[in-house]
């Protein structure tokens, strides 16, 4: 029964519903960009409302939220922390800087494109985006999950030589365990 | 025998007097004195004031030396009233042996301790019995 | 009958000067000789001891003078076992010290003169019946202890003797002044004629007489604070010396101080002095043992603390106050000697005998330090081994007479004196080994005597009716005054010989 | 056939000793042989009730067995087979093994005579024997000697000589040693001594038993001895001394007319020698310390349960003390198997040993539930029993320390295993195996049986009951469980096995949903995948928190712990030396000093003639 | 075998309804403390869908056996106190395992499933999980002792262990335990801000510090199977201080009313409140709750 196609739907339906109201966001603040999170959770935007809550740890996260300029230290990290996320999992790139490098565009540490590095779902434009941008950048990952449209994760697990390949281009010494996903 | 000791003639009493005396006076070299050849000395006069000492217990005035010689025995029955009608104008000899052994045993004792004390001095280059105390505690 | 009491004293007497002109024959002839001595007088001792127990005292009339004029010597079952007590120990002694000073023949002459001389004095105190033969006894063994202590030449030995000397010559005037004292009053010198007579002296004069006793004779007895002369003797003493001093010489003058105090004088009053001055002794003893660095120091101290455990119990006084008192005369003499024996090998290495160079040294001394463990184990009382027992008569003697607090002090003492042995034990074995520390192997000779008194102490420990039946005679003869002045006065009644 | 016993054990103690001289495979073999043959002859040719006696040093000694002496045999026995196996494999490759088995067997041997004693003097013979057997072992390793080795042997004989003195005042007083006319005498001392007799005679157990002024040597010995006797010393050797409170609370307390201070303020000390063990325990980096003080604290609940001393109490105390011999000795095995393999036994070295040591793990994580007291085990019947006994006989703050005691104990019940066991795995252990065989089986059967135990408690629960009867209880059958409800009738027949079976069923259950859920999706990570702020640990970083381990906890209890009952007895010790030492000064070294004392001695004892001889 | 039938059936009944109540007061919890922050707030149905997204979270990790078995550990503890603790009075709600509930049981079986957990999370190798579960022990060991106090004081009075027994007393005598024993209760509600570990209590799992603490490396279905089991165990907890000191419950409704207003206490409590470092919540278990339980068993010693 539980392998029917019609029950496999509905279930699909409840978990994406679920999963669409239930945004655990891991917010790595590695850039300016961290600043509007506060408002965004407080209580004049209230992000709770539309299920958005801030996780501990990698493990319990979906959402991890790359806010603003990205240095190639850093990279490292944001790498490691998203590999140790669990499926389904999101990237919400957080500001231009994210896009292309924003007002950093020409720094020596700074990467560029994170989109190169992580697979991006959501973009939020802006320098810094105002919360109610960040909203709407949630609201548009409701929506992509909602249709079954965020599948980042997979698209990283289907190029990840050509993911690890730039990031190895940045990261020189190259110390991680294996992502076997 | 009778208890003699409170039943004493003036010379008597000068004998116990002296040999007290002695006694103190070696006690004193004995116990004051810090050089070990007077300890020895104090040791001697010591020895020397209680073997008077014993010998006046014994001692008898005018007794006659307690030998029973055949002259006095004569054609007297050993009984136990004889001997002791004879013996009792004689001198009480076992202080006498008493101190004849005391004598041969003082004299052993400080032949040892002078020896020891050559010793001593040969070891500590001193007689100052303060200055050999390396055993203590 | 198979020998008299006399041979006792004569035989050693004999040998000892035997010795020097053997040796000009044959040289071997004076390590032999004493042994030979001492084994026949073993088997004398032992067989009179026996006979003693069922038959009755042998009372020994010296040349035919009857008592009280003449020496006489009393082998009742008391002194009949410390008679065996100290020959075994120096038979046992000998063995040890067979081959001591091997190389140097005239030392080894001198050695076992002073050694037979040393054992006969202690015999003869203990077999005497004769107040000043006594006396004459103690200056013998006090004068072979004095050269004994002095046997190494060094300065430190020297130094011991000479205090041993000197507070020897005391005591030798404190025993002439009471012999001096009671003769003048009683006019006898015989033990058992003093002690029927003694009611007739004057209160003072008794008591005086006692004092000087107690002090002439505690000095001896080791009892504080006359025993400062005590730790010196046994420590620079050479190693069987120590445990002849501990094993035989002490014995020898408790007996004299027990015998004065028991059968001389009934004063009142002696038997609670003999608590206080033993409880006083067992404490300062055991207080100075704890912080000691020298073995040997530390064994002398311990085994002045268990002469004053034993006089704690002769003061209880009851028979099985006695009973206890003797049977820790017996293991003490045992278990000390053993001590000093295999402790003497223990630090033989060394110059300064100091505790701290026992470390580690059951590696190379296993057997050595499994008996000074032995010997270290009995002595605090632990079972099964002989020291419990001893301890155990004394604790229900003290019981019995409801002297609680004794038992709590004497308990609390054995705690120090525990840990002062576990001390040097875990020295022995638990600690690492010095590199440059050599160690002398004992001879067979000195393992077969250890090992004879570790055997002893495993027998009493697990067999202790081996012995507790003649000590039971023996406390009993001695708390039986009556029985010893009438053994001894209705012997030969005749006047003249 | 006590006396084939005993001499089995004697001889196979000696013969062990001195095979060990020829081949160390004859002296295995020997040592194995003497305690399985003892075990055998106990379990099949002793029966209860036989008495033999003889005599010695004019003293009659009688020895047999009973049914209360049989139960402790029971620990001694069972845990010192156990114990005998694992040794072979835990003593392998190390020095003086002849002493080592020598001393053991001695002491099994002397733990087995103490219970079979029906004397006092045999009783104390054994019982020091027992003391320098077991010293033996504090002092094998070498290490601390002269601190713990003197401390325990110091220890030991204060509580034996407080026995003797007790034992010398009923020999006094009854003119018997016999332990039975001792108790049958005793209504006929005077009041003091009916006070001063227990007294002394609970100073000797207490100080075996480890109670709290007298526990002092504990800790160090526990963890100095060889672990693989560390087992038979908390386990079953600390028993003796709860043997012997057993019997003289049974038989002389009860008899006190105020023995109900007597009980108060043992039970009090007993709680709070279990509350001061836990924090102890808390505090401790090194496992074999903290079993230690672990054990303290075992030992006082047990005590407690004696000193109140009703039917549920004195069963709980029988069981709790079978059940701690259990898992205390699966931990010590434990932390043996810990030590052989990786070399040391500190909670800040050694970590994550669980995938190397699984059996091991699976054996301590049983045992440490057993003694935390947690249900499915059964742990939880002897602190169910306690908690129980102690609220009907009124004793309501006692259950609170009680309790405090074992909510406290949980913590470092945690920090055992995750010291050992938890935690990141390091690269410095990778080589580390699991014990070998003879070791792990051990263990395993003893955890093994703390499970049986816990849904089945009758096992124990019977035997203990039968040697309650011996002391003079009624029969504790059906009678006991009025207030509560769980065992509303005998402990293993009723409501206990639902419960068990839940707790599997539940435990089972949610185990199958968690692992057939998304099967293929999980996978195992190591410990070095982890989520620290993005950064990837090196091989050599070590992220393992084991430094402090309690701190804020301790923090809190902080004021309690400030003073060490240890400080305080080394602290009377060295002003007891110092005195010492200024004691000896008496002896200057100066002969005329020693003739000056003399002679002041003479004229002292001359001024107080009429004092002293008067 | 139609009692076990019986006992399963009930047991599942019981675990859905504490699973649905329990999780909806999670909801309420963030729903009321979004209000008093002056936010709207989550939907109160929003725990069930973090439920079940991390159900449906289709990948997850462990780092070894003990962590896998660790959630299962602490379900044990709560279902074993449903199936314990009586839902309403004179067992009218399915009886379960209570068969008169006795509280030393229960004390030690709530301890059963934390220290399991506490061993998964040391086996994670996370310093953060093996700090937090320090704390959360040391809390315990705080909190324990109050509360072991007031339940020692009904037994005291009441002279049983058992609940059901009490919550009989409470029937027959129409008086609630909270009013015939205050200082019990007022112990117990304090150290009940301990076993909820809300603010300021709340150390343990503090996020910005700990990283959640023990769980901090549980994802995916072990911190759904959590989750269920910290609901259920909430509940039941709930239900056990009704039982004791609120006469129990009739129905079913009476019961969600006065738990939910029981719950009210540490929740508002917390709301309102900084954080305590764990020395601090430990002595303040010792200080006044403590020192209520004494006075609650001295009440029941002598009234």
């Amino acid at each position: 029964m539980i392998n029917d196609k019609n029950s496999q739907k509905i279930v699909d339906i409840i978990r994406n519903y679920a999963r669409k109201h239930s945004l655990w966001i891991l917010a790595y603040g590695t850039g300016c960009g961290a600043i509007e999170i506060p408002p965004t959770m407080t209580s004049r935007y209230d992000a709770e409302r539309l299920g958005v809550r801030g996780a501990a740890t990698p493990r319990q996260a979906d959402v991890l939220l790359i806010t603003g300029y990205l240095t190639t230290k850093t990279l490292k990290r944001v790498i490691r922390v998203y590999e140790q996320m669990q499926d389904p999992k999101y990237v919400i790139g957080f500001g231009s800087c994210t896009i292309n490098g924003g007002m950093y565009w020409d720094s020596y540490n700074t990467i560029k494109a994170l989109d190169r590095y992580l697979p991006v779902d959501v973009y939020i434009n802006g320098c810094m985006p105002r919360p109610e941008s960040v909203l709407a950048g949630f609201a548009k990952l409701q929506e992509l999950i909602q249709a079954g449209k965020a599948d980042g994760a997979k698209k990283y697990k289907e190029n990840l030589e050509w993911y690890r390949e730039n990031q190895k281009k940045v990261i020189p010494t190259w110390r991680m365990p294996e992502y076997n996903w | 025998m009778e208890f003699k000791l409170f039943d004493l003639s003036i010379v008597e009493y000068a004998f116990f007097v002296t040999s007290v005396l002695i006694i103190l006076i070696g006690l004193y070299a004995a116990l004051v004195k810090k050089t070990l050849i007077k300890i020895v000395i104090g040791l001697s006069i010591l020895d020397a004031g209680i073997n008077l000492l014993l010998i006046s217990i014994g001692y008898l005035k005018a007794g006659t030396a307690p030998i029973f010689s055949p002259a006095l025995v004569k054609n007297m029955p050993l009984t136990l009233e004889n001997i002791k009608k004879l013996s009792e104008g004689m001198v009480d000899p076992v202080p006498q042996a008493l101190v004849l052994t005391a004598i041969v045993i003082g004299f052993g004792v400080t032949a040892v301790a002078l020896s020891l004390v050559i010793r001593l001095y040969r070891h500590h280059h001193t007689l100052n019995i303060d200055e050999i105390k390396n055993l203590k505690w | 009958m198979v020998g008299s009491p006399v041979l006792f004293i004569a035989i050693p007497l004999l040998a000892a000067f035997l010795i020097p002109l053997l040796g000009f024959v044959w040289k071997e002839s004076v390590r032999i000789l004493p042994g030979l001595v001492l084994l026949y007088l073993l088997y004398l001792s032992l067989t009179l001891m026996e006979q003693v127990v069922h038959t009755g005292t042998i009372v020994e009339v010296i040349a035919g003078w009857a008592p009280p004029w003449g020496i006489n010597l009393v082998f009742s079952p008391l002194t009949g076992l410390l008679t065996t007590l100290m020959i075994l120990m120096g038979f046992i002694i000998w063995i040890y010290s067979y081959r001591f000073k091997n190389i140097d023949f005239q030392e080894a002459v001198k050695y076992f003169i002073l050694l037979l001389m040393l054992i006969t004095g202690s015999v003869g105190i203990v077999l005497t019946g004769d107040i000043f033969n006594q006396f004459v006894f103690i200056e013998i063994t006090s004068i072979s202890a004095y050269a004994l202590t002095a046997f190494y030449k060094g300065r430190d030995s020297a130094e011991a003797s000479f205090k041993y000397l000197m507070i020897g010559s005391l005591s030798s005037m404190f025993l002439l002044l009471a012999i001096a004292l009671i003769y003048s009053q009683l006019g006898t010198l015989n033990m058992a004629d003093i002690a029927a007579k003694a009611h007739l002296m004057k209160p003072e004069f008794k008591i005086l007489a006692l004092i000087f006793f107690i002090t002439g004779l505690g000095i001896e007895a080791e009892i504080f604070p006359l025993n400062g002369w005590a730790p010196d003797a046994y420590a620079q003493a050479p190693g069987p010396i120590g445990a002849a001093f501990s094993g035989i010489v002490v014995k020898a003058g408790v007996y004299a101080m027990i015998r004065v105090m028991f059968t001389l004088f009934d004063v009142a009053g002696t038997h609670q002095f003999l608590i206080v001055i033993g409880i006083i002794t067992l404490i300062i003893a055991e207080m100075s043992a704890v912080r000691q660095e020298h073995l040997k120091r530390m064994l002398a101290y311990s085994s002045i603390g268990q002469m004053g455990l034993v006089i704690v119990a002769f003061g209880i006084g009851t028979e099985e106050g006695v009973f206890a008192a003797l049977f820790l005369m017996l293991n003490h003499a045992i278990i000390k000697s053993l001590l000093f024996l295999s402790g003497s090998y223990l630090v033989y290495h060394s110059t300064g005998k100091y505790i701290s160079e026992v470390d580690g040294i059951a590696r190379n001394l296993p057997i050595t330090s499994f008996l000074f463990a032995l010997g270290s184990i009995a002595i605090v009382g632990m079972p099964p081994f002989a020291g419990f027992w001893s301890k155990w008569s004394m604790l229900t003697a003290a019981a019995h007479s409801n002297l609680i607090l004794i038992i709590g002090l004497v308990l609390s003492v054995s705690l120090i004196e525990l840990v002062y042995y576990f001390r040097v034990l875990n020295r022995i074995y638990f600690f690492p080994k010095k590199k440059e520390v050599v160690v002398k192997k004992p001879t067979i000779n000195a393992l077969l005597a250890m090992g004879l008194l570790g055997l002893l102490i495993l027998i009493i420990g697990f067999y202790p009716d081996s012995v507790t039946g003649y000590l039971h005679a023996a406390s009993q003869s001695l708390l039986d005054k009556g029985k010893y002045i009438h053994d001894v006065l209705s012997t030969g009644q005749l006047l003249l010989p | 056939m006590i006396y084939i016993l005993f001499s089995i054990l004697l001889g196979g103690a000696i013969l062990t000793f001195l095979a060990n001289k020829i081949s160390g495979l004859l002296r295995d073999t020997f040592f194995l042989l003497t305690m399985l043959g003892a075990t055998l002859i106990f379990y099949t040719q002793l029966h209860i009730g036989g008495l033999v006696n003889f005599s010695i040093g004019s003293f009659n000694l009688e020895w047999g067995v009973n049914s209360f002496s049989w139960y402790f045999s029971l620990i001694v026995l069972g845990l010192g087979t156990l114990a005998a196996f694992y040794a072979l494999s835990y003593m392998k490759g190390k020095e003086n093994l002849g002493f080592f088995y020598f001393s053991f067997l001695i002491s099994i041997l002397s733990m087995l005579g103490i219970v079979m004693s029906h004397d006092l003097i045999s009783f104390f013979i054994f019982w020091e024997m027992m003391t320098w057997s077991s010293y033996f072992m504090v002092i094998y390793s070498g290490k601390n000697v002269q601190k713990n080795g003197i401390n325990y042997i110091l220890f030991s004989a204060f509580g034996a000589y407080a026995m003797l003195t007790a034992i010398a005042l009923v020999y006094a007083n009854i003119h018997s040693l016999s332990i039975v006319e001792m108790i049958s005498n005793y209504g006929q001392f005077s009041p003091a001594l009916q006070t001063w007799i227990p007294i002394l005679f609970l100073m000797a157990f207490s100080v075996k038993a480890a109670m709290m002024p007298l526990h002092v040597w504990a800790p160090g010995a526990y963890s100095d001895s060889p672990m693989a006797y560390t087992s038979v010393f908390s386990g079953a050797l600390s028993k003796m001394g709860i043997y012997g409170m057993i019997l003289i609370f049974v038989t002389m307390i009860s008899h006190l007319p105020d023995d109900t201070w007597f009980r108060e303020v043992f039970a009090w000390l007993g709680a709070i020698t279990a509350i001061m063990g836990t924090l102890w325990a808390i505090a401790q980096d090194d496992a074999r310390k903290l079993l230690a003080y672990s054990s303290v604290a075992q030992l006082g609940y047990i005590i407690t349960g004696v000193a109140i001393g009703t039917d549920l109490a004195m069963l709980s105390a029988l069981f709790l003390a079978a059940l701690h011999a259990l898992f205390k000795g699966t931990l010590f095995m434990a932390v043996g198997a810990v030590e052989r393999q990786t070399g040391t036994v500190k909670f800040s070295e050694v970590t994550g040993l669980i995938r190397k040591m699984p059996w091991t793990f699976i054996a301590s994580l049983l045992a440490i539930i057993a003694l935390a007291g947690i249900p499915p085990l059964g742990g939880f019947v002897g602190k169910w029993m306690l908690y129980e006994s102690l609220i009907n006989s009124n004793h309501y703050i006692l259950v609170i320390a009680i309790f405090f005691a074992s909510t406290s104990a949980f913590l470092y019940c945690y920090k055992f295993l995750f010291g050992f066991f938890l935690g990141q795995e390091e690269k410095e252990w990778a080589h580390v195996k699991e014990a070998p065989a003879l070791m792990v089986v051990p263990m395993l059967l003893m955890a093994g049986f703390l499970v049986i135990l816990g849904t089945f408690p009758g096992i124990l629960l019977k035997p203990a009951d039968t040697a309650m009867q011996t002391l003079g209880f009624a029969p504790t059958e059906g009678h006991l469980w009025s207030m509560s409800v769980l065992f509303n009738a005998w402990g293993d027949q009723v409501l206990l096995r639902p419960l068990v079976y839940a707790i599997a069923g539940i435990f089972l259950f949610f185990l199958i949903i968690l692992t057939v859920k998304g099967w293929k999706n999980t996978r195992y990570v190591t410990t070095k995948d982890i989520s620290s702020s993005g950064e990837v640990p090196l091989e050599h970083e070590n992220l393992t928190f084991s430094v402090n381990f309690y701190q804020p906890f301790l923090r809190a209890v902080g004021p309690v712990m400030k003073h060490r009952m240890i400080t305080w007895y080394r602290e009377f010790g060295a002003g007891m030396e110092t005195i010492f030492d200024f004691t000896r000064r008496i002896y200057t070294g100066n002969g005329q000093t020693y003739a000056i004392y003399v002679m002041v001695f003479l004229v002292i004892i001359l001024l107080l003639q009429n004092t002293i001889f008067g | 075998m139609h009692e076990i039938i019986q006992i399963t059936w009930g047991a599942i009944v019981s675990f859905i309804l504490a699973f649905t109540v329990g999780i909806t007061y999670m909801g309420l919890n963030r729903k009321i403390t979004a209000r008093i922050q002056n936010r709207i707030g989550p939907p109160w149905y929003q725990n069930f869908i973090d439920v079940i997204k991390l159900g449906s979270k289709q990948t997850s990790i462990h780092h070894g056996v003990m962590q896998h078995m660790g959630p299962a550990f602490i379900m044990v503890t709560s279902v074993m106190s449903l199936l314990i603790i009586p839902i309403l009075n004179q067992n009218r709600f399915f009886p379960n395992l209570n068969f008169h509930g006795d509280l030393v049981f229960l004390l030690y079986i709530m301890v059963f499933g934390p220290l399991g957990m506490a061993l998964g999370a040391g086996q994670t190798g996370n310093p953060n999980s093996a700090i937090g579960v320090t704390r959360g022990l040391s809390q315990m060991a705080g909190f324990e002792i109050p509360w072991v106090m007031a339940l020692v004081a009904l037994m005291i009075q009441y002279k049983t262990t058992s609940i059901v027994d009490l919550m009989n007393i409470q029937v027959e005598t129409g008086k609630w335990l909270m009013f015939s024993s205050p200082f019990a209760f007022l112990a117990a509600l304090l150290a009940m801000l301990g076993m909820f570990r809300y603010a300021p209590f709340d150390i343990v799992g503090a996020p910005q510090e700990l990283a959640s603490g023990p769980m901090s490396e549980n994802g995916g279905k072990y911190l759904f199977v959590m989750m269920s089991a910290g609901s259920v165990f909430a509940f039941a907890k709930l239900t056990l201080y009704v039982d004791l000191f609120m006469g129990g419950a009739n129905n079913l409704i009476i019961l969600v009313v006065k738990t939910f207003s029981l719950y009210l206490f540490p929740m508002l409590y917390g709301i309102v409140s900084p954080r305590y470092r764990t020395e601090q919540s430990v002595r303040y278990f010792w200080g006044w709750p403590s020192l209520f339980g004494l006075l609650a068993i001295l009440h029941a010693m002598f009234f």
